[in-house]
């Protein structure tokens, strides 16, 4: 017979699922507003939920408590709290890409802002935990919302981009269950770290199978942090939604996907199992080179923005590889920076939205349309070069500095070959970052009207871009604060 | 005095950022005015600079990153002291020459923000200081190459900007290797390149890490054959793009050589000696055959730097102070006399827009001052005695002479041949009958070029025959570097031959 | 004995029926064998002594999902046969087949070496609904409410995307000039 | 005395500057007059110190370092001693009697003060060259003269041949230069100075290879100034000079320079006898062959050319054997009489308007009779015939040569006088005697200004008379250089000395001879000597086909197909290779979601089979 | 008696069913059926294991699994009702305006 059960609300460590709490009650009472009144506005929604944001994320930073909560279920460490912030101040910047002249049809509903905070929600859901299920609801949840935010932009070929997207994270979230399963069949266990324990405890279990297990979950996770060849969706997603979520996708659910691979993952991969660091060679590899090629012909800069994070999602993995505890630091500091600088550049791409595609029948923001951009907009054009040549990683801009630590850290770890790799991968990248910039500078404008390329600009989104460009250009001067608070989360949670 | 270093090396930055609020019009004078007061920064620099300490001086060190040993960390000795003033003196001559109207701002903006990047260079001491304005250099120059070159600029910046951009990257991953050794053998992370002249690296290791190194330095140089970009580069960009790139930036190449390659990696650097030097010899070679080969004045110029710049590596990789020397002397004198060439191609392209020499023929009697000068920094190019470009050319091939004569003996030929592709290129456009209408009303300098080819004529026969100034404090700091090169040396034979080199005597 | 031959007649009825599901031209074919599928796979459930989840299984798919299908099939008008234009029919087969290969391969060996100690074992006497209850509302009482939230996030979408406000688009209302001045 | 030191040194220079600075007017007079001055206070200022120089006292200054690196330190020294004091004297006279002729011979000319610009600065460098305490300064000097030789031969610039030539000169010198580098480095690195007196003082102490080495390099360089075989064809194609600078710089001092080298640096020369052997042989061979090309030549200049290849080859010949104050001496008066021929073609050419074929004179001697007189008196000279100066110094170089037992290059020595007195007097007598063929061509032939002729008379004093200084420069210079013993008996002296002038007087009379009677015949040029002769042994044919030629060709195909077919496409080739494959990768996203949904199963499928596969290695 | 790799095998050959039916389907309507095929194969292997260990986690596991196919239909069929009033069409095809 069943006992009484009973749990001292002290175990449960409430607390830790505070932050989230308060965007789910955020989210929910965004609904309910939108459904007592009617007279909300973009303005209003948006700082409602962006105050919402900050008061999670002070309430993520503001965390000391235990790591462990609500029956071990919730396990908010170092990495899940850096990986929040990273979240939480992405979000926020993006989400104030809403404030745009133009007007789109998703930021006038409220349901987008609730959404968007579940989604957020989901996210962290996926940070904060190491049992598989707890992972999966959250990035169902997260992606579910996202799939209906791609689709609220109201254009064709947002419909494709969601739908396209919904269709294969359906067929990841099958292989991420299936991994489940066979992680499941192996050890009894859903949770990572019991996963690993149980693994080592057991001499003759099949590795074969826990190769398996692996391979669907890099199938799964691989998906949402887009390595070869679960990368597909990419650049069509980025290209059929608009600029503003399309930097946000760059960012936000590749962090949650790099926490959820780095636990399992680096897990895994300290069981010396030869076959999957191999394997991980291979796709850390593949992922960077195909990125940066496929990227070299691309004829729309958002289009090739998409390649070139699947490459930057290929030179971050390396993180995971490496797995030492300098190159999870190098990962968190790498995204960090990498999101600054993708935050510039989308917004800038979204600043120069015009609502008719003026240049071209398919793409809102082909090359030719920054043509001579340095002489019709020199402002706008040397920001925009600022973040091509920080993605470029050409020092002292911010990405540059990720990329060293990183480099470094496989250096560090005797990765040389793979150092090498990541180098002149980076060399291979330049080319195509350059290409926007020699459009910009290096040739004559198409037309002189100015207006066409600030249609969509307001003093938020200049600000938003004054952020991003000062955070590219003086990265160095804080990156010693931003490491040693890094570096200093990482090791605590023992990554 | 105590923050001259970033002084010199930030102000160019500073006021190319106040420079865009400076109106079109006036951007010139603006641009100048910061280009003379940065070169006078630099002589306060030179005053201040103790001919007596053979090692780093003015030195401004602290942490920048301190979790991963990177710092500020600046300084100067005689190798890079000149260099320094060489690339300020530039930059303002290129100034006083520029002639460009179109974007005129972005231009001088470009100019200054590339003056920070290479005397940047020149004064880092912490080697991930050194990549980043190593890296950052090839910004500016992509956009003046790109922005104001002739017809194919773009292929050219681009390949100009990709190429050297690849090969540093691996330079990159050796130095984090060096940067990891350094961690491993000291247990405290540092990135300066003093913590690393002691630190002693077992072969092998050094043979690597000297490759990682190799390819940088030897693209930007540019050495044989990874030279193919620098004829586009120089082809298309404009005048003040060519002369920065000539004069200073090809430079880095060969300093980072001499700063880097030799005293970090000497067993190495010894090991590859021969084999850097037939590199060098086929270099100056082809390079001065290929120029000789040329129809476009410019690019004789061009592929005449590659030439020269292999006397420089020659020089460098001769391992003895008169080798080194010369070979940084030449690193000034190069930069001063192939600048002032391509200032003079830029002259004669801005009156005639072309560059072919079948198109003039006869110039020196219309243009009389322009074709006494040209020949002025012609001899300093063939390596005439009392100018300046003798010295470092002599000090160089004699300096490899002590390694294998038979080497220099062929690399020597490069006088020979240099001498053959100047008079030709002279004879070809100054010389014979001037039968081209158009050349016969072309006007003589004006103000604006004499004011920038004088200092620069001045330069070349100053130095040509009062070297002493300048060479003194280079001597001692080579030789300082060639001590601690001895103290580094793990094997025997490289151990003798750096003994050799650096003695009198002893028989064939 | 009964467990036997139930496994194997439930195996081969399922995997035909979810065969029919990816073969079948007709929509109609196609949802109805899905729906047979989910019920037997609700028996292996029962089999499997997974009473709550076997009922759930019925009541949300065959209750909740094939009923959205179905509507769903009204709306797009595909009762009638489907035409599809399959390319490289070929490698479909092999890639499918060789997933089937290797999984089969994998879990046909012995995976486990030897048996774990239950995390969360059923308790002696407690009926499997009560066991579930009880792990639901304590353990995954979290998840169980990030579910809801879910659910709450696909009921959102699921009426905002068919809402008529989706068939506005306010970008191309704007007036360019008017906003010019704005800036 | 340093002051004269330097006034010597820098008159030439200061006058060189102020003309150059009114390079690009029009004619001044005065810029002529004042080089022409500075030069003679410089001639004058030489002469003090050729008094001031005795056996005890030379004159050694520093005036300051220039190069100092590692162990090597460079001064800017120089030194008065017996030999340079004698170049020194040399030099500055007959530049400034040169320099006075030019102001009559370049009165027409538009870069009049850019002439006299140059020709100052070649004095200049002329004397860093003798005047310097080592051995770069003498390479400084050694380049400057080439400088204001290719300036100089190239002063016609309109001249597509004057600076074609211009160029072949500097060329030509600096393949030497380069052997000459190579001398000077392998001295730095033996001994670790360039100063005379270290060197010479510390040569003893090196192994005898090296010093073979270092003399041969020092010739290398040594045959290009003085254009030895096989540098020889600079020399004549630098006759497209104005006639001054062929007398001053092709005749009297410039080319001299390899010699003095060999006798500056007779320590080195007198420890490796074979090289001064093999030098002695070089020159004897030049001066032959060199004679041999003279005698047909139909070209004013060019004969004098030859002429003056001829007579180097007699110093070499001296100063190979050892016989070092013979050489000097010899280098001394031949720039005199040299000189005074050259200038006195300077007349003849002014007169013909700058023609030069000889057999378009002819019959000059009534319209232009001092310059007759003149270049009679230096053809005299030339040849070796007592009393005047060329007998003297030419004389005793045969008897070294025999003295030596050389007997092989006494003979070509001996055949060689007989072809100078020959060529010498044909000259003389197509151009100044004979049939006025002139006549016929048009043109009106007329003396050269009277202070021209006046400023030749010291010349031809000196040719005259300088031969009997002989025992007083002996006796000055043996206190430097090493004495010539002669070890022939007197009468084998006299025996040679009737031998030789004999055949010198049958060259002449033979010229004489038969030019009194229109020369040969039209017969005599079909012949296959005379081709080979007038073709200059086809070796100018043969440089521009071995050497020039490919040269081109070779370096456009290094151009052409190496660096921008191979290097350079390589380059673009890789940078192509990625670009199409971002092309090829490009096609995975072929936008069907399909083949999107299969990429990722297939991405699982081959994982997986890769697992299967390479269990071996978990 | 029927073993844990039954149940297992009889899973993965569901699985690869689905696979094949996401591979090959172009109506998108019946492409969302082969995606539940998958879920409804791993829930099978679910619930067997965690009979199989005696452990309810499979069980809880499978549950969320049958919410979140759930949740998922109704975003799904959301997207393509909106696809289908835009174009008119499910066929997959017809989603070919992004690529390269």
């Amino acid at each position: 017979m069943l006992e009484p059960i009973s749990i001292s609300l002290q175990a449960l460590n409430l607390p830790s699922l505070l932050p989230v709490g308060i965007l789910i009650v955020g989210a929910i009472f965004i609904i309910v507003l939108d459904l007592v009144t009617k007279s909300g506005s973009k303005s209003f929604y948006t700082m409602l939920s962006i105050l919402f944001i900050l008061l999670d994320l002070g309430v993520v930073i503001g965390y000391y408590g235990e790591a462990r909560g609500m029956f071990d279920l919730v396990l908010v460490d170092g990495i899940a709290k850096i990986s929040q912030i990273i979240v939480l101040v992405t979000s926020a910047f993006f989400l104030l890409l809403a404030m745009s002249q133009r007007r789109f049809q998703e930021f006038s509903m409220a349901e987008f802002y609730a959404l968007f905070l579940f989604m957020i929600a989901g996210f962290q859901f996926m940070t904060i935990s190491d049992n598989l299920i707890l992972i999966f609801v959250g990035l169902e949840t997260a992606s579910l919302s996202l799939y209906t935010m791609i689709a609220m932009h109201n254009r064709k070929k947002a419909f494709e981009a969601a739908i396209k997207y919904f269709t294969m994270g359906a067929l990841a979230a099958g292989f991420y269950t299936m991994g489940s399963l066979l992680f499941y069949a192996l050890t009894g266990s859903i949770e990572i770290h019991e996963i690993a324990n149980r693994v080592i405890l057991n001499d003759n279990l099949s590795v074969v199978a826990l190769i398996a297990a692996t391979i669907f979950m890099i199938g799964a996770l691989g998906f949402k942090i887009s390595i070869v060849p679960f990368h597909t969706w990419t650049p069509d997603i980025y290209e059929g939604s608009s600029a503003a979520l399309a930097g946000y996708m760059s960012i936000v659910p590749k962090i949650a996907g790099f926490v959820v691979a780095m636990r399992l993952f680096e897990a895994l991969l300290n069981l010396n199992v030869l076959w999957i660091e191999n394997m991980f060679y291979i796709l850390v590899i593949a992922t960077m080179t195909v990125g940066n090629i496929t990227a070299l012909v691309q004829e729309d800069v958002k289009r090739m923005l998409a390649y070139s994070s699947i490459a930057h999602a290929g030179f971050v993995l390396s993180a995971i590889l490496i797995g030492t505890s300098e190159a999870n630091s190098g990962l968190f500091l790498y995204w960090i920076l990498f999101m600054f600088t993708n935050l510039g550049a989308f917004t800038v791409l979204w600043m120069t939205r015009h609502k008719k595609n003026l240049w071209d029948e398919r793409y809102q923001h082909p090359f030719v349309k920054f043509k001579g951009l340095a002489k019709i907009n020199p402002f706008m054009a040397t920001m925009m070069a600022f973040f091509m040549f920080s993605l470029a990683g050409v020092p002292p801009l911010s990405v540059f500095w990720g990329k060293l630590y990183l480099i470094s850290a496989a250096v560090n770890a005797g990765f040389i070959y793979l150092a090498i790799f990541m180098a002149l991968n980076s060399a291979i990248a330049v080319y195509y970052y350059m290409k926007l910039v020699i459009f910009m500078f290096l040739m004559e404008p198409a037309s002189e009207e100015k207006a066409i390329f600030t249609t969509n600009a307001t003093p938020v989104l200049k600000v938003v871009l004054a952020v991003a460009v000062a955070f590219t250009i003086f990265a160095s001067l804080f990156i010693d604060k931003i490491l040693a608070f890094i570096i200093y989360h990482v090791t605590m949670s023992g990554f | 005095m105590d923050y001259i270093l970033s002084l010199v090396v930030f102000f160019p930055i500073v006021a190319g950022s106040f420079a865009f609020l400076v109106d079109a019009k006036s951007v010139r004078v603006f641009g100048i005015a910061v280009a003379i007061i940065e070169f006078f920064l630099s002589i306060v620099l030179w005053l201040g600079f103790d001919y007596g300490i053979d090692g780093m001086q003015m030195v401004e060190h602290f942490s920048l990153i301190s979790q991963f040993g990177m710092s500020y960390y600046l300084a100067v000795d005689g190798i890079s002291l000149f260099l320094v003033i060489l690339s300020t003196f530039m930059t303002m001559v290129a100034l006083f020459a520029l002639s460009i109207e179109k974007d005129i701002k972005n231009l001088i903006i470009a100019v200054l923000f590339l003056e920070t990047t290479m005397v940047g260079v020149f004064l880092s001491l912490d080697i991930i200081l050194f990549y980043l304005f190593w890296e950052a250099s090839l910004v500016p120059m992509l956009y003046i190459i790109g922005a104001w070159g002739s017809e194919r600029r773009i292929y050219a910046a681009i390949k100009f900007f990709l190429y050297t951009f690849a090969g540093s990257v691996l330079m990159l991953v050796g130095i984090l290797y060096m940067g990891h050794l350094y961690y491993e053998t000291t247990g405290i992370w540092s990135f300066a390149i003093t913590d690393w002249y002691q630190m002693v690296l077992p072969f092998n290791l050094q043979l690597w890490l000297f490759g990682a190194f190799f390819l940088a330095f030897a693209i930007k140089v540019p050495m044989f054959p990874f030279h193919t970009w620098l004829p586009y580069a120089h082809g298309q960009a404009p005048t003040i793009g060519s002369v920065l790139l000539a004069a200073v930036m090809l430079k880095m190449g060969t300093y980072g050589f001499v700063r880097f390659s030799l005293p970090l990696f000497p067993d190495a650097s010894i090991y590859f000696m021969i084999p850097i030097a037939i590199i060098a010899t086929v270099m100056v070679i082809y390079a001065a055959m290929v120029a000789y080969a040329q129809e476009d004045m410019k690019q004789v110029i061009a592929y005449s730097s590659i030439s020269h710049m292999g006397v420089i590596i020659l020089g460098t990789f001769a391992m003895n102070t008169e080798g080194i020397s010369g070979s940084i002397f030449m690193m000034i004198s190069h930069g001063i006399v192939s600048g002032a060439l391509f200032m003079l191609v830029g002259v004669i392209y801005e009156r005639r827009h072309t560059k072919m020499m079948r198109e003039f023929g006869g110039l020196a009697s219309v243009m009389p001052s322009f074709a006494t000068i040209y020949a002025i920094m012609l001899m300093g190019s063939v390596g005439l005695p009392l100018t300046i470009g003798f010295i470092g050319e002599f000090l160089s091939l004699m300096g490899f002479y002590r390694i294998d004569w038979i080497i220099t003996m062929i690399a020597g030929t490069g006088i020979i041949l240099g001498a053959v592709y100047m008079l030709s290129l002279y004879k070809r456009s100054f010389f014979g009958p001037l039968v081209n209408d158009e050349n016969k009303k072309l006007k003589d300098l004006n103000f604006k070029e004499y004011s920038a080819l004088i200092p620069l004529v001045f330069l070349v026969i100053l130095l040509g025959i009062y070297p002493k100034p300048v060479l003194d404090p280079i001597s001692s700091s080579v030789k300082n570097m060639i001590r601690i090169m001895d103290k580094k040396v793990i094997n025997k034979e490289s151990k003798e031959i750096l003994y050799k080199a650096n003695s009198i005597g002893g028989g064939r | 004995m009964y467990e036997v031959i139930a496994f194997y007649t439930f195996s081969l009825l399922t995997i035909a029926l979810f065969g029919v599901v990816v073969i079948s031209k007709n929509a109609l074919y196609s949802m109805s064998a899905l729906a047979g599928g989910m019920i037997f796979i609700a028996g292996f459930f029962f089999m499997l002594e997974a009473e709550f989840l076997g009922v759930v299984q019925i009541i949300v798919y065959t209750g909740a999902v094939m009923a959205l299908y179905a509507f769903g099939m009204m709306f797009f008008d595909t009762t009638k046969e489907v035409r599809e234009r399959v390319h490289a029919q070929k490698v479909i087969y092999t890639l499918a087949i060789l997933v089937a290969v290797c999984v089969v391969f994998i879990v046909s060996g012995p995976i486990v070496g030897q048996k774990m100690q239950a995390l969360y074992p059923s308790i002696e006497g407690v009926g499997n609904i009560q066991m579930v209850g009880l792990l639901l509302f304590t353990k995954y009482l979290v998840v169980f409410e990030l579910a809801a939230i879910m659910l709450l996030v696909a009921m959102i979408s699921g009426i905002l995307l068919v809402s008529d406000r989706m068939n506005l688009d306010l970008t191309l209302k704007d007036e360019d000039d008017k906003e010019r001045e704005m800036i | 005395m340093e002051k004269y030191l330097y006034i010597t040194l820098f008159a030439p220079l200061v006058g060189s500057l102020i003309a150059a600075f009114f390079a690009a007017k029009p004619k001044e007079l005065y810029t002529g007059i004042l080089t022409s001055a500075l030069v003679g206070i410089s001639f004058l200022s030489s002469i003090v110190l050729l008094n001031y120089v005795d056996a005890d006292t030379i004159l050694h200054v520093k005036m300051m370092d220039w190069i100092s690196v590692g162990n090597l330190s460079i001064p800017f020294g120089f030194v008065v001693d017996q030999v340079s004091i004698i170049m020194m004297v040399t030099v500055t006279f007959v530049s400034t009697i040169v320099h006075i002729y030019s102001i009559g011979y370049m009165e027409h000319d538009k870069s009049f003060n850019r002439f006299f610009s140059y020709l100052s600065a070649f004095v200049f460098s002329m004397l860093i060259l003798v005047m310097s305490d080592n051995f770069i300064g003498l390479f400084i000097g050694w380049e400057g003269v080439g400088l204001c030789s290719w300036m100089l031969i190239g002063f016609w610039y309109h001249k597509q041949s004057a600076s074609w030539a211009a160029n072949e000169a500097f060329i030509m010198n600096r393949i030497a230069d380069l052997g000459m580098l190579m001398g000077l480095f392998l001295i730095y690195w033996e001994i670790g100075s360039f100063q005379y007196d270290i060197v010479f003082a510390n040569i003893l102490n090196l192994n005898i290879n090296t010093v073979t080495w270092i003399g041969s390099f020092l010739f290398i360089g040594a045959m290009g100034k003085s254009a030895q075989f096989p540098f020889h064809t600079w020399l004549a194609d630098a006759m497209e000079g104005p006639t001054p600078v062929s007398a001053l710089i092709h005749a009297a001092t410039m080319v001299t320079a390899g010699v003095y080298l060999i006798i500056r640096a007779s320590d080195i020369y007198f420890l490796i006898p074979d090289v001064g052997y093999v030098i002695a042989s070089l020159g004897a061979f030049v001066a032959v062959f060199a004679a041999s090309m003279a005698l047909v030549n139909r070209d004013l200049k060019r004969i004098i050319a030859y002429s003056t290849l001829s007579q180097l080859g007699y110093m070499f010949v001296a100063a190979g054997l050892g016989a070092y104050w013979i050489a000097l001496f010899h280098l001394m008066t031949h720039a005199f009489f040299k000189s005074l021929l050259f200038l006195g073609a300077g007349n003849v050419m002014h007169a013909m308007n700058d023609e030069l074929d000889i057999k378009k004179m002819g019959g000059l001697y009534q319209s232009m009779r001092a310059t007759a007189i003149l270049m009679t008196i230096a053809s005299i000279a030339l040849a070796g015939i007592y009393p005047f100066a060329g007998f003297f110094s030419k004389d005793k170089i045969l008897e070294v040569a025999f003295n030596h037992e050389a007997y092989l290059l006494w003979f070509a020595l001996f055949i060689g006088a007989g072809m100078t007195a020959f060529y010498s007097f044909r000259l003389v007598m197509m151009v100044f005697f004979g049939e006025q063929v002139h006549k016929r061509l048009g043109f009106h032939p007329h003396e050269a200004r009277p202070f021209v002729i006046y400023a030749l008379t010291p010349l031809a004093l000196l040719s005259i008379v300088a031969g009997f200084l002989e025992y007083s420069f002996h006796a000055f210079v043996i206190d430097l250089l090493r004495d010539y013993k002669f070890t022939l008996d007197h009468s084998v002296g006299w025996m040679l000395i009737v031998a030789t002038t004999a055949i010198a007087l049958s060259g002449i009379a033979f010229a004489v001879y038969k030019y009194k009677r229109g020369g040969f015949g039209a017969g005599v040029e079909s012949l296959g000597i005379y081709k080979l002769l007038v073709n200059q042994y086809y070796i100018p044919q043969f440089y521009n086909n071995a050497i020039l030629k490919p040269f081109a060709a070779i370096s456009t195909f290094f151009w052409k197909q190496i660096d921008l077919k191979i290097v350079d496409a390589t380059v673009d080739l890789i940078g192509k290779m990625f670009y199409n494959a971002g092309g090829k990768t490009r096609q995975i996203q072929s936008g069907n979601l399909s083949s999107m949904l299969r990429w990722m199963v297939a991405g699982i499928a081959v994982m997986l089979v890769l697992a299967i596969i390479l269990r071996p290695m978990v | 008696m029927i073993g844990l790799a039954h149940y297992l095998v009889l899973s993965g050959i569901l699985f690869s069913i689905g696979l094949f039916g996401v591979m090959k389907r172009k109506n998108l309507l019946m492409l969302f059926f082969s995606t539940e095929i998958l879920l409804n194969a791993v829930n099978i292997g679910f619930v067997a294991v965690g009979r199989f260990y005696g452990d309810m986690s499979g069980q809880i596991f499978a549950f969320f699994i049958i919410a979140v196919a759930a949740s998922e239909v109704a975003v799904g069929l959301g997207l393509i009702v909106l696809w289908y009033k835009r174009t008119g069409s499910i066929d997959l095809d017809s989603l070919q305006m992004m690529k390269g």
